[in-house]
This record gives structure tokens, sequence and C-alpha cells, in this order.
């Protein structure tokens, strides 16, 4: 038996509490080793460990059969052992070829040179397959999906013996998931290891060597993919699904929320027309970049529309939305998609992350915050979303990446909004979680509420939704009634505003 | 250490806290030095504990240097007030605590001083004498009509705006013509801005008026980077060191001496004076001398 | 009960406790007469000025903001007071609802033009430093103006304590503004907008609004300090707070709030200013020579600043000392 | 071509260019006098000392930090140039290296702390201004130096040009300085650390030492405003440079660099201290009063930024009059 490129055994770190205990782990040169578990499990926290970003309090790493104690991330690169976060980390002022290139910028005669580095960024990104980025554009200006490219691209950029990729996919849509997939082929063929943390089934399914499962710290199971069931993988994780909450529902009774007319904004939004209703779960489908953020956005008053209306209801006055101010008043809620920036308070407790939006009703007499019923309502949320911490008073920043994500999701549920917008709600969720997740959504709009969710997972969304929207390029190019759709139409749809912007050019 | 308020009762020797302006200040450097001196050799006599202002013009920290040296038990406080009239009802307190006051330098208002009924000794300069003594030596060398330009201290200060009527009492009894007066703020770099730009202004200026010598450095800066060494002349006021070496090169025409590192000995022998036979004494003026480069 | 206590004080602030009193002991040991009950009354009712216009800036830096304009307006504000008084003859009361309006009026001209305009804090407040002393000198014809008795007794020692009703005040607004920190819907909404405004703007709250108040209540508190210093010296000086601004930020920050915004406590300024407070009197006490003043000053700033930080990173100094041994 | 040139000056400066042109126009029109030769020629041998210190106030800016000592390390610098020049007799050369190295000493000295312990730089930057300042005190013994004719050639005008070796070695420091931030790779390690120092660790750069070298180069450049400033009056005043922290960070900040760090541009800067200058020698030609130049002063102040805000934000002033007109 050959052996394996690094060896993990007994490894131990605790911060308030154990969050590795004893783990071990094996990861095979040329082979995809998955790594699962849910929220909170460890999985990040080991990846920073094998990269030198966090020391480990006890255990032991072997690679290639030497002791391996890395001290910083320098020493893991000197190891051939990189890394794609699972919180993005570019530098927005900077251009897409400095941040792919950023460790070894070329320079002659000390002086940066940036025709090569333009040149040859253009060779790297045309190499990996990603035609979304050009060079010389500002990082600051991407989308986040784009931004989740650019950080996979610059992991390629340089050969490496193993490469951790945690939740790379998480933003991304299927072809970009294709993509990502046809590059690790690429690397393995080549002999690279890869380590896989995803929170998606089916992605492992299609792509894993083998398997590992996390759960609180514990190395749960180990071995190859082909022997093992997903329904085994699930069990090893957490307790058995709750497979009540994935029933089937019947659409409540709808009355219109919101409709949409003509909406359009800096070509990136063009002529859209949608009913919103109340009772249902709206899903919004789209490639990366085709504009479901903005159109939440431009619902939210979050950016100004520069054509068309949104109504509140047939006969009435257009809604004037100049700032989310306004939408919030008019009960019109928004999860956004990039929880670090426009989400979470990374450096505040969980209680004030969660509690933040309801303040008002948690008031006093005396306009105090009552604390004991601040704590009662957390605890709750808490619960109803399994977050994982060690107490209320805990920074956001020391959560794992998708308890983050349900902080903010927390937030929004107890608010209590008639129109709700999750953009990507289930970002770094794992499925335990999506679950719990989909059932409290199910819930929303059992109460009557509106609610609209953009996701990049088809399979969420038709597993979710009432109704289907899909847009592409900007333009809303279909919309279909429960039943109606298939995978292959969604996909379909999801292509056709490039012909549509093509024919409008035509037309001109 | 550790001592309480009972141990001011028994003390031997009294003491004396000098609260200057700012002993960031040449002028009141050398005051606190000889201050010191004259402690050194009369140490039976007195203990001495000098503080200045961080910034010249930070009146309540010269009211709170008042109340903390009470408090820190000084038998006599010999203060340059940095305004004549804001230390008063400071200096009052102080007095009813029984602690001996004495004013020099810079003269406290005199009717608020009888209407608060306090006796406070005054030993100090004619500011307004000592300026006019300057700009009528520079005068000598100007004639009728001729245009000069006075760069002030910061516009508050009493003593500055002493100065600067002396100048100006100076040029209109010579007929000379100011032509425009701004603050300098005490500041080198900005008093020689000020005069670049005055120079620029007015091409036949004959002369810059400095309320102190430092502004004076400043303008003579900008004089000979404008190349009107020959044209301008500069008068300074205090006669620091410095001063005294463009004196002797001919940069600066004139400066004025007001004898600083006297004032804070007068002040405490005043003091010492008061608290043996309680009497007060009347008020000192004390003198301000010309300096020119004969002088030196 | 001692938890809340500690809760309610916001944060843990033993090394703030620690570097105070060893600033206590050392002047303590070289003076005779540091521990007076004078000295400590004297010190009491000189912070009152510098205490409150701490407290505004403490929720200014909470925000992520900062004011430099502090000195300058309490000055303005404080002219503004001698002004009404003394040439106009108004009577007290109104004279200060003059007083503290123009604070507020300078403070939210600074809130409306970084809301309005999103330009940041520091290059407005600059503007209005300047703005503001340039108003003090017209105020009062660049003298200074005695007022007299009349404003006697904002400084003048309570009977029965032998503190001022300044001083009085000044705690009262330093418990009411952590109140109002910790415990309200506001000091949340102040929190957040220093740690991410762009997620307080997608929840549908108003940051403008938000850093608008702030600005206001800075300059408001700006008024009121110069309402007590115009009590204290009795005269309205048009020099006044001079470089008080870096006075003020040097206490909060050493009180441990942070200037990238998102954490502080009122309770914490306090302490810094006593500190600073201390460390002036102590320096004064025993005569030190200018140049020393200002060394031990700086060296003192820095090192509060340090003893805080440590003793938050990373459980204690101790734990500390062997990450320095480590690392070269 | 042009556009190479609009790209090498780092971004678009024509709102600052605009406001320029306003205040030259509008003093040119006020004075006789103010479009001389002499009033161009003065201004350009007056600026070199605030010039330079600028230029290391952008790069401090641009890491995110803030550097307050500027105005205290220069006269400290300063000082021990005028102290080894009068009372050791060194020669110039030996004494120029003494200057510049106390400069980068103290530079040095708040960036190892700054990145040592992470204090924030605000604090660290303004113990030093105390320290420095203290230090300038003792090294003169609170006098002003008289140097005379040995430095004068720093100020003295160049043969052929009208203008002093001062102020084209200030210009080569903006271009080079323009050079390195634009050019070359320690430049983008600059930006990188102001827009996401974490992420820059994580690339497995040092963030530290690049903190430690723009502190320093900060520090130098206030040693090399020392030697200009010295070399212009012939004298070393322990006094000089206070409050420059705040004209410089004013320059910086009107010439469009960030204070939350990751954006700035030499060039910019440039033409910010230019227009304080300006207005400076605009106003004291112009004889304004005392309280009307302050308040100039900082209305222009904020002015500018905000003219440059609105030319960035949204393509032209023109359409901010609309959007202003629209919204209430
Ligand atoms: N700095 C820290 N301080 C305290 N606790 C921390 C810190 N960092 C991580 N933790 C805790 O460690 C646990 C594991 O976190 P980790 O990020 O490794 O989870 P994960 O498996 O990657 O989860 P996810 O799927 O959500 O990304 C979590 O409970 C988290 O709260
Ligand atoms: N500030 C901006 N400047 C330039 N381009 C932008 C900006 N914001 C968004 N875009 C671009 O507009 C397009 C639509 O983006 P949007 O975020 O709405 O797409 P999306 O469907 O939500 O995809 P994803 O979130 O996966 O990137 C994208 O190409 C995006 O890069
Ligand atoms: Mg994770
Ligand atoms: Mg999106």
């Amino acid at each position: 038996m050959t052996l394996p490129f690094l060896q993990i055994t007994g490894l131990n770190k605790s911060y308030a509490t154990p969050v590795l205990e004893n783990t071990h782990l094996d990861i095979s040169a040329g082979k995809v080793h998955a790594l699962m578990g849910a929220n909170g499990a460890g999985k990040t926290t080991l990846c920073n460990i094998i990269c030198g970003i966090t020391p480990a309090d006890s255990g032991y790493m072997q690679r290639l059969g030497r002791p391996y104690q890395p001290d910083s991330i320098l020493d893991a690169h000197h190891a051939g052992i990189r890394m794609v976060m699972q919180e993005l980390n570019l530098i927005a002022d900077l251009t897409v070829a400095e941040n792919l290139f950023f460790e070894r910028l070329p320079t002659r005669y000390g002086i940066l040179n940036l025709e090569q580095l333009h040149t040859d960024a253009a060779t790297l990104l045309h190499t990996v397959g990603i035609n979304e980025l050009s060079p010389s554009q500002k990082v600051g200006d991407l989308g986040i999906g784009q931004q989740q490219l650019l950080e996979i691209a610059r992991a390629l950029a340089l050969p490496c013996q193993l490469l951790i990729l945690d939740e790379p996919t998480a933003a991304l849509s299927d072809p970009q998931v294709d993509l990502l997939f046809n590059n690790i082929k690429r690397l393995t063929a080549a002999g690279t290891a890869i380590l896989y943390i995803s929170h998606r089934m089916e992605e492992i399914k299609r792509i894993a060597d083998d398997i590992s499962v996390l759960r609180d710290g514990h190395t749960v199971f180990s071995g190859s993919a082909e022997i093992v069931s997903t329904q085994t993988l699930i069990s090893h994780m957490a307790a058995p699904l709750d497979e009540s909450a994935q029933g089937e529902t019947t659409p409540a009774k709808t009355k219109p929320a919101l409709r949409l007319r003509g909406i359009g904004r800096n070509e990136r939004l063009r002529g859209i027309d949608l009913d919103i209703q109340y009772g249902e779960i709206l899903g919004i489908a789209g490639l990366m970049g085709s504009g479901r953020t903005e159109l939440l956005r431009a619902i939210y008053g979050a950016d100004q529309i520069n054509e068309g209306k949104i109504y509140p209801d047939v006969d009435k006055q257009p809604l004037k939305l100049k700032s989310p101010v306004d939408a919030v008043a008019h009960g019109i809620g928004l999860i956004p998609e990039d929880r670090k920036q426009q989400g979470v308070f990374l450096t505040q407790s969980i209680r004030f992350n969660v509690s933040f939006l309801s303040l008002n009703r948690l008031t006093n007499r005396w306009g105090w915050i009552d604390r004991v019923g601040e704590h009662k309502v957390i605890q709750q949320q808490i619960e109803a979303l399994s977050i994982k911490c060690d107490s209320l008073d805990q920074p956001a920043a020391s959560l794992s990446g998708g308890n983050q994500q349900k902080l903010s999701i927390a937030r929004w549920l107890i608010r209590d909004c008639p129109i709700l917008l999750f953009d990507e709600p289930t970002r770094g969720v794992d499925i335990h979680t999506k679950s719990q997740i989909y059932g409290l959504l199910r819930a929303q709009a059992a109460a009557g509420k509106a609610v609209v969710v953009v996701s990049s997972e088809n399979s969420e969304l038709t597993g979710l939704s009432d109704r289907i929207a899909v847009m592409s390029n900007g333009f809303l190019t279909a919309t279909f009634e429960q039943g109606d759709w298939t995978s292959e139409l969604i996909t379909a749809a999801a292509f056709r505003g490039f012909d549509a912007a093509r024919q409008s050019v035509h037309d001109k | 250490g550790g001592g309480n308020s009972e141990t001011t009762t028994v003390k031997e020797k009294p003491i004396v806290a000098l609260i200057v302006k700012s002993l960031a200040n040449e002028f009141f450097v050398d005051m606190a030095d000889s201050a010191r001196a004259h402690q050194a050799a009369h140490a039976d006599d007195y203990e001495l504990i000098v503080n200045g202002l961080k910034d010249e013009n930070d009146l309540s920290q010269q009211v709170t240097l008042l109340e903390q040296m009470t408090a820190r038990g000084a038998d006599i406080i010999v203060v340059a007030p940095a305004d004549s009239k804001a230390l008063i009802p400071a200096i009052k307190r102080a007095r009813q605590s029984g602690v001996i006051v004495v004013n020099i330098d810079n003269q406290l208002d005199r009717d608020l001083l009888a209407e608060a009924d306090i006796q406070v000794p005054f030993v100090g300069p004619d500011n307004r004498a000592g300026a006019r003594l300057a700009a009528e030596h520079l005068a000598t060398k100007l004639s009728a009509g001729d245009q000069v330009a006075i760069i002030g201290g910061i516009a508050t200060a009493f003593n500055g705006q002493q100065r600067q009527l002396g100048f100006e009492d100076a040029m209109a009894a010579a007929d000379i013509n100011v032509v425009s007066t701004q603050a300098g703020n005490w500041e080198q770099a900005r008093a020689s801005s000020i005069a670049s730009a005055m120079i620029a202004e007015h091409p036949d200026l004959r002369a810059l008026l400095c309320s102190n010598d430092s502004m004076a450095i400043g303008a003579v800066a900008a004089v000979r980077q404008a190349g009107k060494t020959e044209q301008i002349q500069v008068i300074g006021y205090d006669n620091i060191g410095a001063a005294r070496e463009l004196l002797s090169q001919g940069d600066i025409l004139a400066t004025v001496d007001q004898y600083g590192d006297q004032l804070a000995i007068y002040g405490i022998e005043y003091g010492l004076q008061i608290l043996r036979n309680g009497h007060v004494p009347a008020d000192k003026q004390t003198p301000v001398r010309l300096v020119t480069a004969d002088h030196l | 009960m001692l938890i809340r206590i500690a809760d309610f004080l916001g944060r843990d602030f033993l090394g703030l406790v620690l570097v105070l009193c060893v600033l206590i002991v050392f002047f303590g040991l070289s003076s005779d007469y540091f521990f007076t009950a004078l000295t400590f009354a004297t010190m009491a009712n000189q912070l009152p000025a510098l205490l409150v216009v701490a407290v505004g800036m403490t929720f200014v830096l909470i925000i992520a903001g900062i004011d430099l304009s502090v000195g300058s307006v309490m000055a303005l504000s404080g002219a503004l007071l001698g002004f009404v008084l003394v040439e106009l003859q108004w009577s007290i009361p109104y004279a200060i609802i003059a007083c503290l309006s123009l604070g507020l009026l300078c403070g939210f001209g600074n809130g409306f033009v970084v809301a309005r305009w999103g330009i940041p804090s520091f290059i407005v407040t600059l503007g209005m430093l300047e703005i503001a002393r340039g108003g003090a000198y017209l105020v009062t014809g660049s003298q200074t103006l005695f007022i007299g008795s009349k404003v006697q007794w904002i400084s003048a020692p309570l009977p029965l304590l032998s503190v001022s009703s300044g001083f009085v005040a000044a705690m009262i607004v330093v418990i009411l503004g952590q109140i109002m920190l910790s415990r309200t819907v506001f000091g949340r909404h102040m929190i957040a907008v220093g740690s991410n405004d762009e997620a307080v703007r997608l929840s549908g709250i108003s940051v403008r609004s938000i850093r608008v108040k702030v600005f206001c209540l800075a300059g408001f508190l700006a008024g009121v300090g110069g309402l007590f210093q115009v009590g204290y010296l009795q005269s309205a000086d048009p020099n006044a707070g001079v470089g008080l601004e870096l006075s003020a930020i040097a206490a909060v920050v050493i009180g441990g709030t942070s200037l990238a915004g998102g954490r502080g406590s009122v309770i914490n300024t306090l302490l810094g200013v006593l500190i600073i407070a201390v460390l002036q009197t102590g320096l004064a006490q025993i005569g030190a020579s200018e140049p020393s003043k200002r060394v031990i000053t700086g060296v003192v700033i820095i090192a509060a600043v340090i003893v805080d930080v440590l003793r938050h990173r990373s459980g204690g100094i101790a734990r500390y000392f062997k990450a320095f041994r480590r690392t070269p």
C-alpha cells in the first residue's frame, strides 16, 4: 500500500469547548477526499490546522511519512499545500490579475511589469476556463459568485500536492460547478490530492473517491465513496432526517403581495414583470450573475431602479422605495447573500446579532431592553435553527460559517415581516439544518407570508417552491407553476437571456 | 512620602510656586532658570516648584495649576497670568485660603481686582513702552510715508496687544504707514508665510514689526527668500539667543529685552517679604531695554 | 449581583484600574501632598468639561467616526454664553439654552455633512474645528470675556459635598450615557453602525439618522463642556479647548473604546479621563520639567493601552509573555 | 499616451484641479500681486516641509493607519540637526545623517509598537507626539538654536531656476513616492494591507513588516521635513510643526486618499498641499482677519472634499445637482 500524502492522527483543539477530539484523517495523492459534517463539526478548523493558520493543541501530522508541523501558512505553501477558504479573502482595492498573482507579482528592474501580469492572468483564467473575469477588473466590483471563482483560480495558479477546497461551490451555479470539477479531475490525474468540503450531497456523489465524516470533532466515518450510501452518511453526520418536513405542501390560498412591472436597472435588470404572492414560496433560479441578487435588492430599495414600478396590489399606487427603510416600512425584509459584508456583525455577540431587528418589541416601559425576554426569544431561535455555540455572548466571528448564516436568517424570522426575500439562504448550511430551514420557510408561507428564495441549487428550488421564476442575463425568461418544471426546462430558460439580448441588438 | 495635611502646619521652609505661561517658550525658560538659581543661592529660605502650561493659552489649565499649588501647600504663588481677567476668581480663592499671590509679567485687571477686594502686587514691564522703543529706533531708519507691516501674536494675548499698540504709537508719531496687521500666533513658520504674503502684496514694504523674536526669525527667512534684505528691516521683541545672532548679522534691526530672568526673582522676593512682615509692597515697573547690534 | 454590575459596566476594566492605581501610588509616594482631600477635590472640579466631551467622543468613536471639532465647539458655545450674558444681559436660563443649542447645531452640521455626502468625519470635523474657532473669535472679538460670579454656581462646591455641581452633573451624564449605550435600542444601533454599517442599512434602519444623532449628541455635550468651562473660569475664553480633541480621544481610547468602531464603554472612558487627570495633577505637584512632563505623558498613554490590550487579548499578561518569547 | 499618464497618476483628479483653479482665480482677482513670480516662488519654497511630510502621511493612510507624531518628529530631528551643528560642530553631511536617522528611528518606534502589539496607530503616534516634543525641548534646552548660513543652501534658489533645492528635492520625493505606490510590489502590498490585512496575512506575506516599513518611511520623511524647515529658517525651533499633522492629513484627504485605507495617490496629495498653500498665502495676501481666515479655511477643506467626492461618485457634478433637487 502506498503512503498517504497526509496522515493526521489524534488531533485535538479546543476553544471554550473542544472542537476537535482525537480526529484522524488520511489523504491520498491523486484522490478526492470529501470531508463532511454538520455545521460546527470542525471541518474548517481542521483545514486551518493543516494550513498552519490555527495551531493545534495536540496531535500529529505526517506528510509523506515525515512529521509535518506548520507554524504559518507559508510552511504549508512550502509543503505544497494550498487552500480555498470558506470565507472570501480577496483584496477589494486590487484588480483580478493582482489578486491572482499577489504573492509573486512580476517585476522588471524593480518596477511592476503590468503587461506580463495581465498576460499571465489571462492565460491562467483561460486554462482554468473562467471566462467571466477580466484581468483588469477591480475585485471590489465583482459579485460574490465571481469572487468565489477568483478564489478558486488563485488556488489553481500554482502547482500543489494537496488542494483544500472549503465549500468552494456554496455560491456557484451548475456550469461553474462543472468547470471546477473538470479542473479537479485534471489535477487528480496529475497526482494532486484534494480535500473537498461541501454540504451538497450530489456533488460528493459525483466527485469523491474517499469520504470522511466529522461529528463534533470526532472522525465517525472514513471509507471509500463507492461502498457507502447517502443514508448512511447522513446518519453518521447527525440524527436521521426528519422526513415529515420534506413532505409535499398544498399551496395555501394566495393573494398578491407585490406586482413588479417593467423593472429595469443599468442593463442588469431588463423589463421584469413578476407577481409575488402571499402564502406561497417563489423560487428564483438562474446562473451566476444573472441578476437575481440585483432583483431582490431593487425590490428592497437597496439599489434604485431606473425603469418600472412596483405595485403593492392591483389598482393601488406604486410603492416609492428610496431605501431599505421604506421597504421595511412596507413589510419587506431581505436576507442578503454576502453574510460577511452585509449580514452578520462579526465582532458582536450572538445575542446582539439575533435580536437586532426586534429590539423595539423587547423593550420595557422605560425604553430599556428587557434582557430576560431577549434571552428567551434568542434561545428559541437557537434551537429552531440548531445554531451551535458555547454561549450567547460569543462573538459571531467565532462561529462556523454555516452557523453565521443561520444568525442572519434567525434575525429576520423573529422580525415577523409579511414579505421575506431570501438570497441564497442555505449557503454553507448542512443538510439537516437545510431541511429545518425549508420547514420554517414553508411554515412562513403557510402562515400567509410571501417568501421569495433565490438559490443556485436547482434541486433546492424544485423541492421547496410553489412557483419558480428563472432569470437570465437580466431578463426574466420563464415562470413555472408547480409540476410544470423539469430540470432541463429550467436550465434552458437560464440560458435564454443571452439570445434575447442578441435579439434586441439585432432589432435595433 | 505619604504625608497628610497635618504636616503643612509643622514645616519650616515656605514653599514658593512659580506658575508661568509656557515652559516651552525661551522667555519663560530663562525666567524659570534664574528662579531656580535664586532658590539654590537661598536654599535655606524657601522651596520652589515651577510649572508651565502645555499650551500658552490654556486658561483653565492655569486655573487648575493655581488650585493644585494651593492643594500642594504652597505659601506663595508667583504667577505670570495667561489672561488678565479670567484668573482673578481663582486668585481670589487662593488668597482666601491664605496663600500669598504675586503677579508678574502680565498685569491683572486693576478694576476687577478692586471689585474682588484683593490685593495682589505686580512686578513687570510695560510692553507697550518696550515696543515703542524698538519701533522708534526703526523709525529713524525710515522716512515718513514708508510702508510697514505688523505681525502680531495671538489676538487674545494681552502682552501681544500692548506690543502692537506700542508699534502703532511709534509709527503714527513718525507718519509711517502701517499697511497690514496680521496675527502670526507667536509661531515661526506661520509668521514666515504671512511675511511672504505681505512682501508680495506690498512691493514697497520697508519693515516688518514682529511681536516676538520667534516670529522675527520667520520674517527674516521670508525677506531672504524674496531677496529683499536690503529693502526690508525686521524688528522683534524678547531678546532671545537666536535673535541676537541675527542682530549681529544685521538681519534683525532691533529687539527688546525686558529682563525676564529678573522678573521672577523680584516676584519671589516680594512674596517672601509679604510673608515675613505682612506688608504688601507697591507695584513695581521693571525696565525695558532696546537691543540693537551696537549693544551686543 | 456582581456579575450584573460587571455586565452593566460593559467590559472588563481591571487593566485600567491597575494603571490608575499605579499612578496614584507613585504620586502619593513622590509628593507629601498628593493624598489630601483638597487635591482630589481640585481634580474633581477640573474634570467636568473634559469628561462630558469624552463621553460624546465615546459615542462618536463607537459609530467608527471621529470628532476633532469638540474643543473649538466648546470654545464657541462658551463664547456665546459669555456674549449673551455680558453684552446682551440675557438671564442665565436663556443663556444656557443658547449655549447648548449652539453646540447641538455645530454637531448637527458635522453629522449632516458626514451623513449626507458620506465624507469622512475626520475631515468634516477638522473643517468644523477651524470654523468654530473662527466663530469663537468673532463672537468674543478675540478677547476673553469676563463674566464673574453669575456663573460661579456651576463650579462652586456643593453644600455637604466638597465637589461642584458641575462634577455631579458630569457624573450623571456618564451614568446616563452608559445606560443609553448598553441598555437602549439606540445604543445597540450605534454599536451596529460601528461594526457593520452596510448590514444596518440592509436591515432597513437609517444609518444616516443614527450618525446625525450621534454627532448632534457630541456637539451638545461639547456645549455642556463649554458651560462647565465658563463656569470654572468665570469667563469665556475663545482660545479654550485647543487640543482638547486629542486629550478626549486619548482618554476614550485608553478606556478601551475601539477607534475602528463597534466597541466601547462610557464607564471606561471615565477611567481614561481619571488617568489623564491624575497624571497631569501628579506631574504638576512634583513640579516635573516641561520636557519630562511631555515624555512621561506620552509613555503613559501608550503603556496604558498596551496593558489594557494585553489583559484582554489572551486572558492575562502572563500568557502574553509566553507568546513573546516564542516569536523572535 | 494620455491614458497612460492618467493611469500613472492613479485616479482622476479633475475635481481637485477645479478647486485649485477656483482658489487661484479668486485670489488673483482679489489681489493685484497674487499673479506674480514672487508669490509663486515663495509658495514653492515654503512647501517642501509640509509636502514631504504629507507624502509620508499618504502611505500611512493607505495602510489604514494614521501618524499624529509627524510634527513633533520633524521638530525633534530638526532640533538634533541644530544641536549637532551648533553645539558639537559636526560637519553638514554627518549632521544630516543624524537628523534623518532620528526621524527614521521615531518612525520605527511607532511602527514597532503598532505592529508588535496591534495597538491602534492613532494612540501610539499620539504618545510619540508627546515624547518627541519633549525630546525636542530637551535637545534644544527649550531654546531656538540659531544655525546661520551653514544650512542656507537648502532653501536658497538654485541657479537658473527660481526655486530652491529643497523644492526640487520635495518634488523628486513626490515622483518617487508615486512610482513606488503605483508601480512597485511594495506599493501593491501597502494597498493590500490597507484594504484587507487578513487576506495579506493569509497570502503568507508579513503584514507587520509592511506596517513597520511604512511608519519608518513616514518618520524618515518627517526627518527630511525637519531638514527643510531648519534650512528655510536657518534655525532649529523646538516648537516647530505644532499642528502639522492635521494640516498634512487634511492635504492628503483632500487629495482623495481614503482614511479607511486601500486607496490613495501621492500626486493628488501634492494637489491637496497646493490647495492648502494657495489658501494660506492668498488669505494672508488679501489681509483677511484671523477669524475669517479660520472660517474660510474650514469651509474650503470641507468643500474641496465634497467636490472631489461628488465628481467621483456619479460621474460629474451636473448629475449631482439633479439628484439634489430630487431628494428633499
Ligand atoms: N475563534 C474561535 N473561538 C471559539 N470557538 C470557535 C472559534 N473558531 C471556531 N470555533 C468553534 O469551533 C467549532 C467548529 O467550527 P468550524 O468552523 O471548524 O466548523 P465547520 O465544520 O467548518 O462548520 P461549517 O460547515 O458551518 O463551516 C464551531 O462550534 C465554532 O463555534
Ligand atoms: N457594483 C457592481 N459593479 C459592476 N458589476 C456589478 C456590480 N454589482 C453586480 N454586478 C454584476 O451584475 C451582474 C448581476 O449580478 P447579481 O449579483 O445580481 O447576480 P446573481 O444572479 O445574484 O449572481 P451571483 O450572486 O451568483 O453572482 C453580475 O455580472 C455582477 O458581477
Ligand atoms: Mg466551515
Ligand atoms: Mg446573487
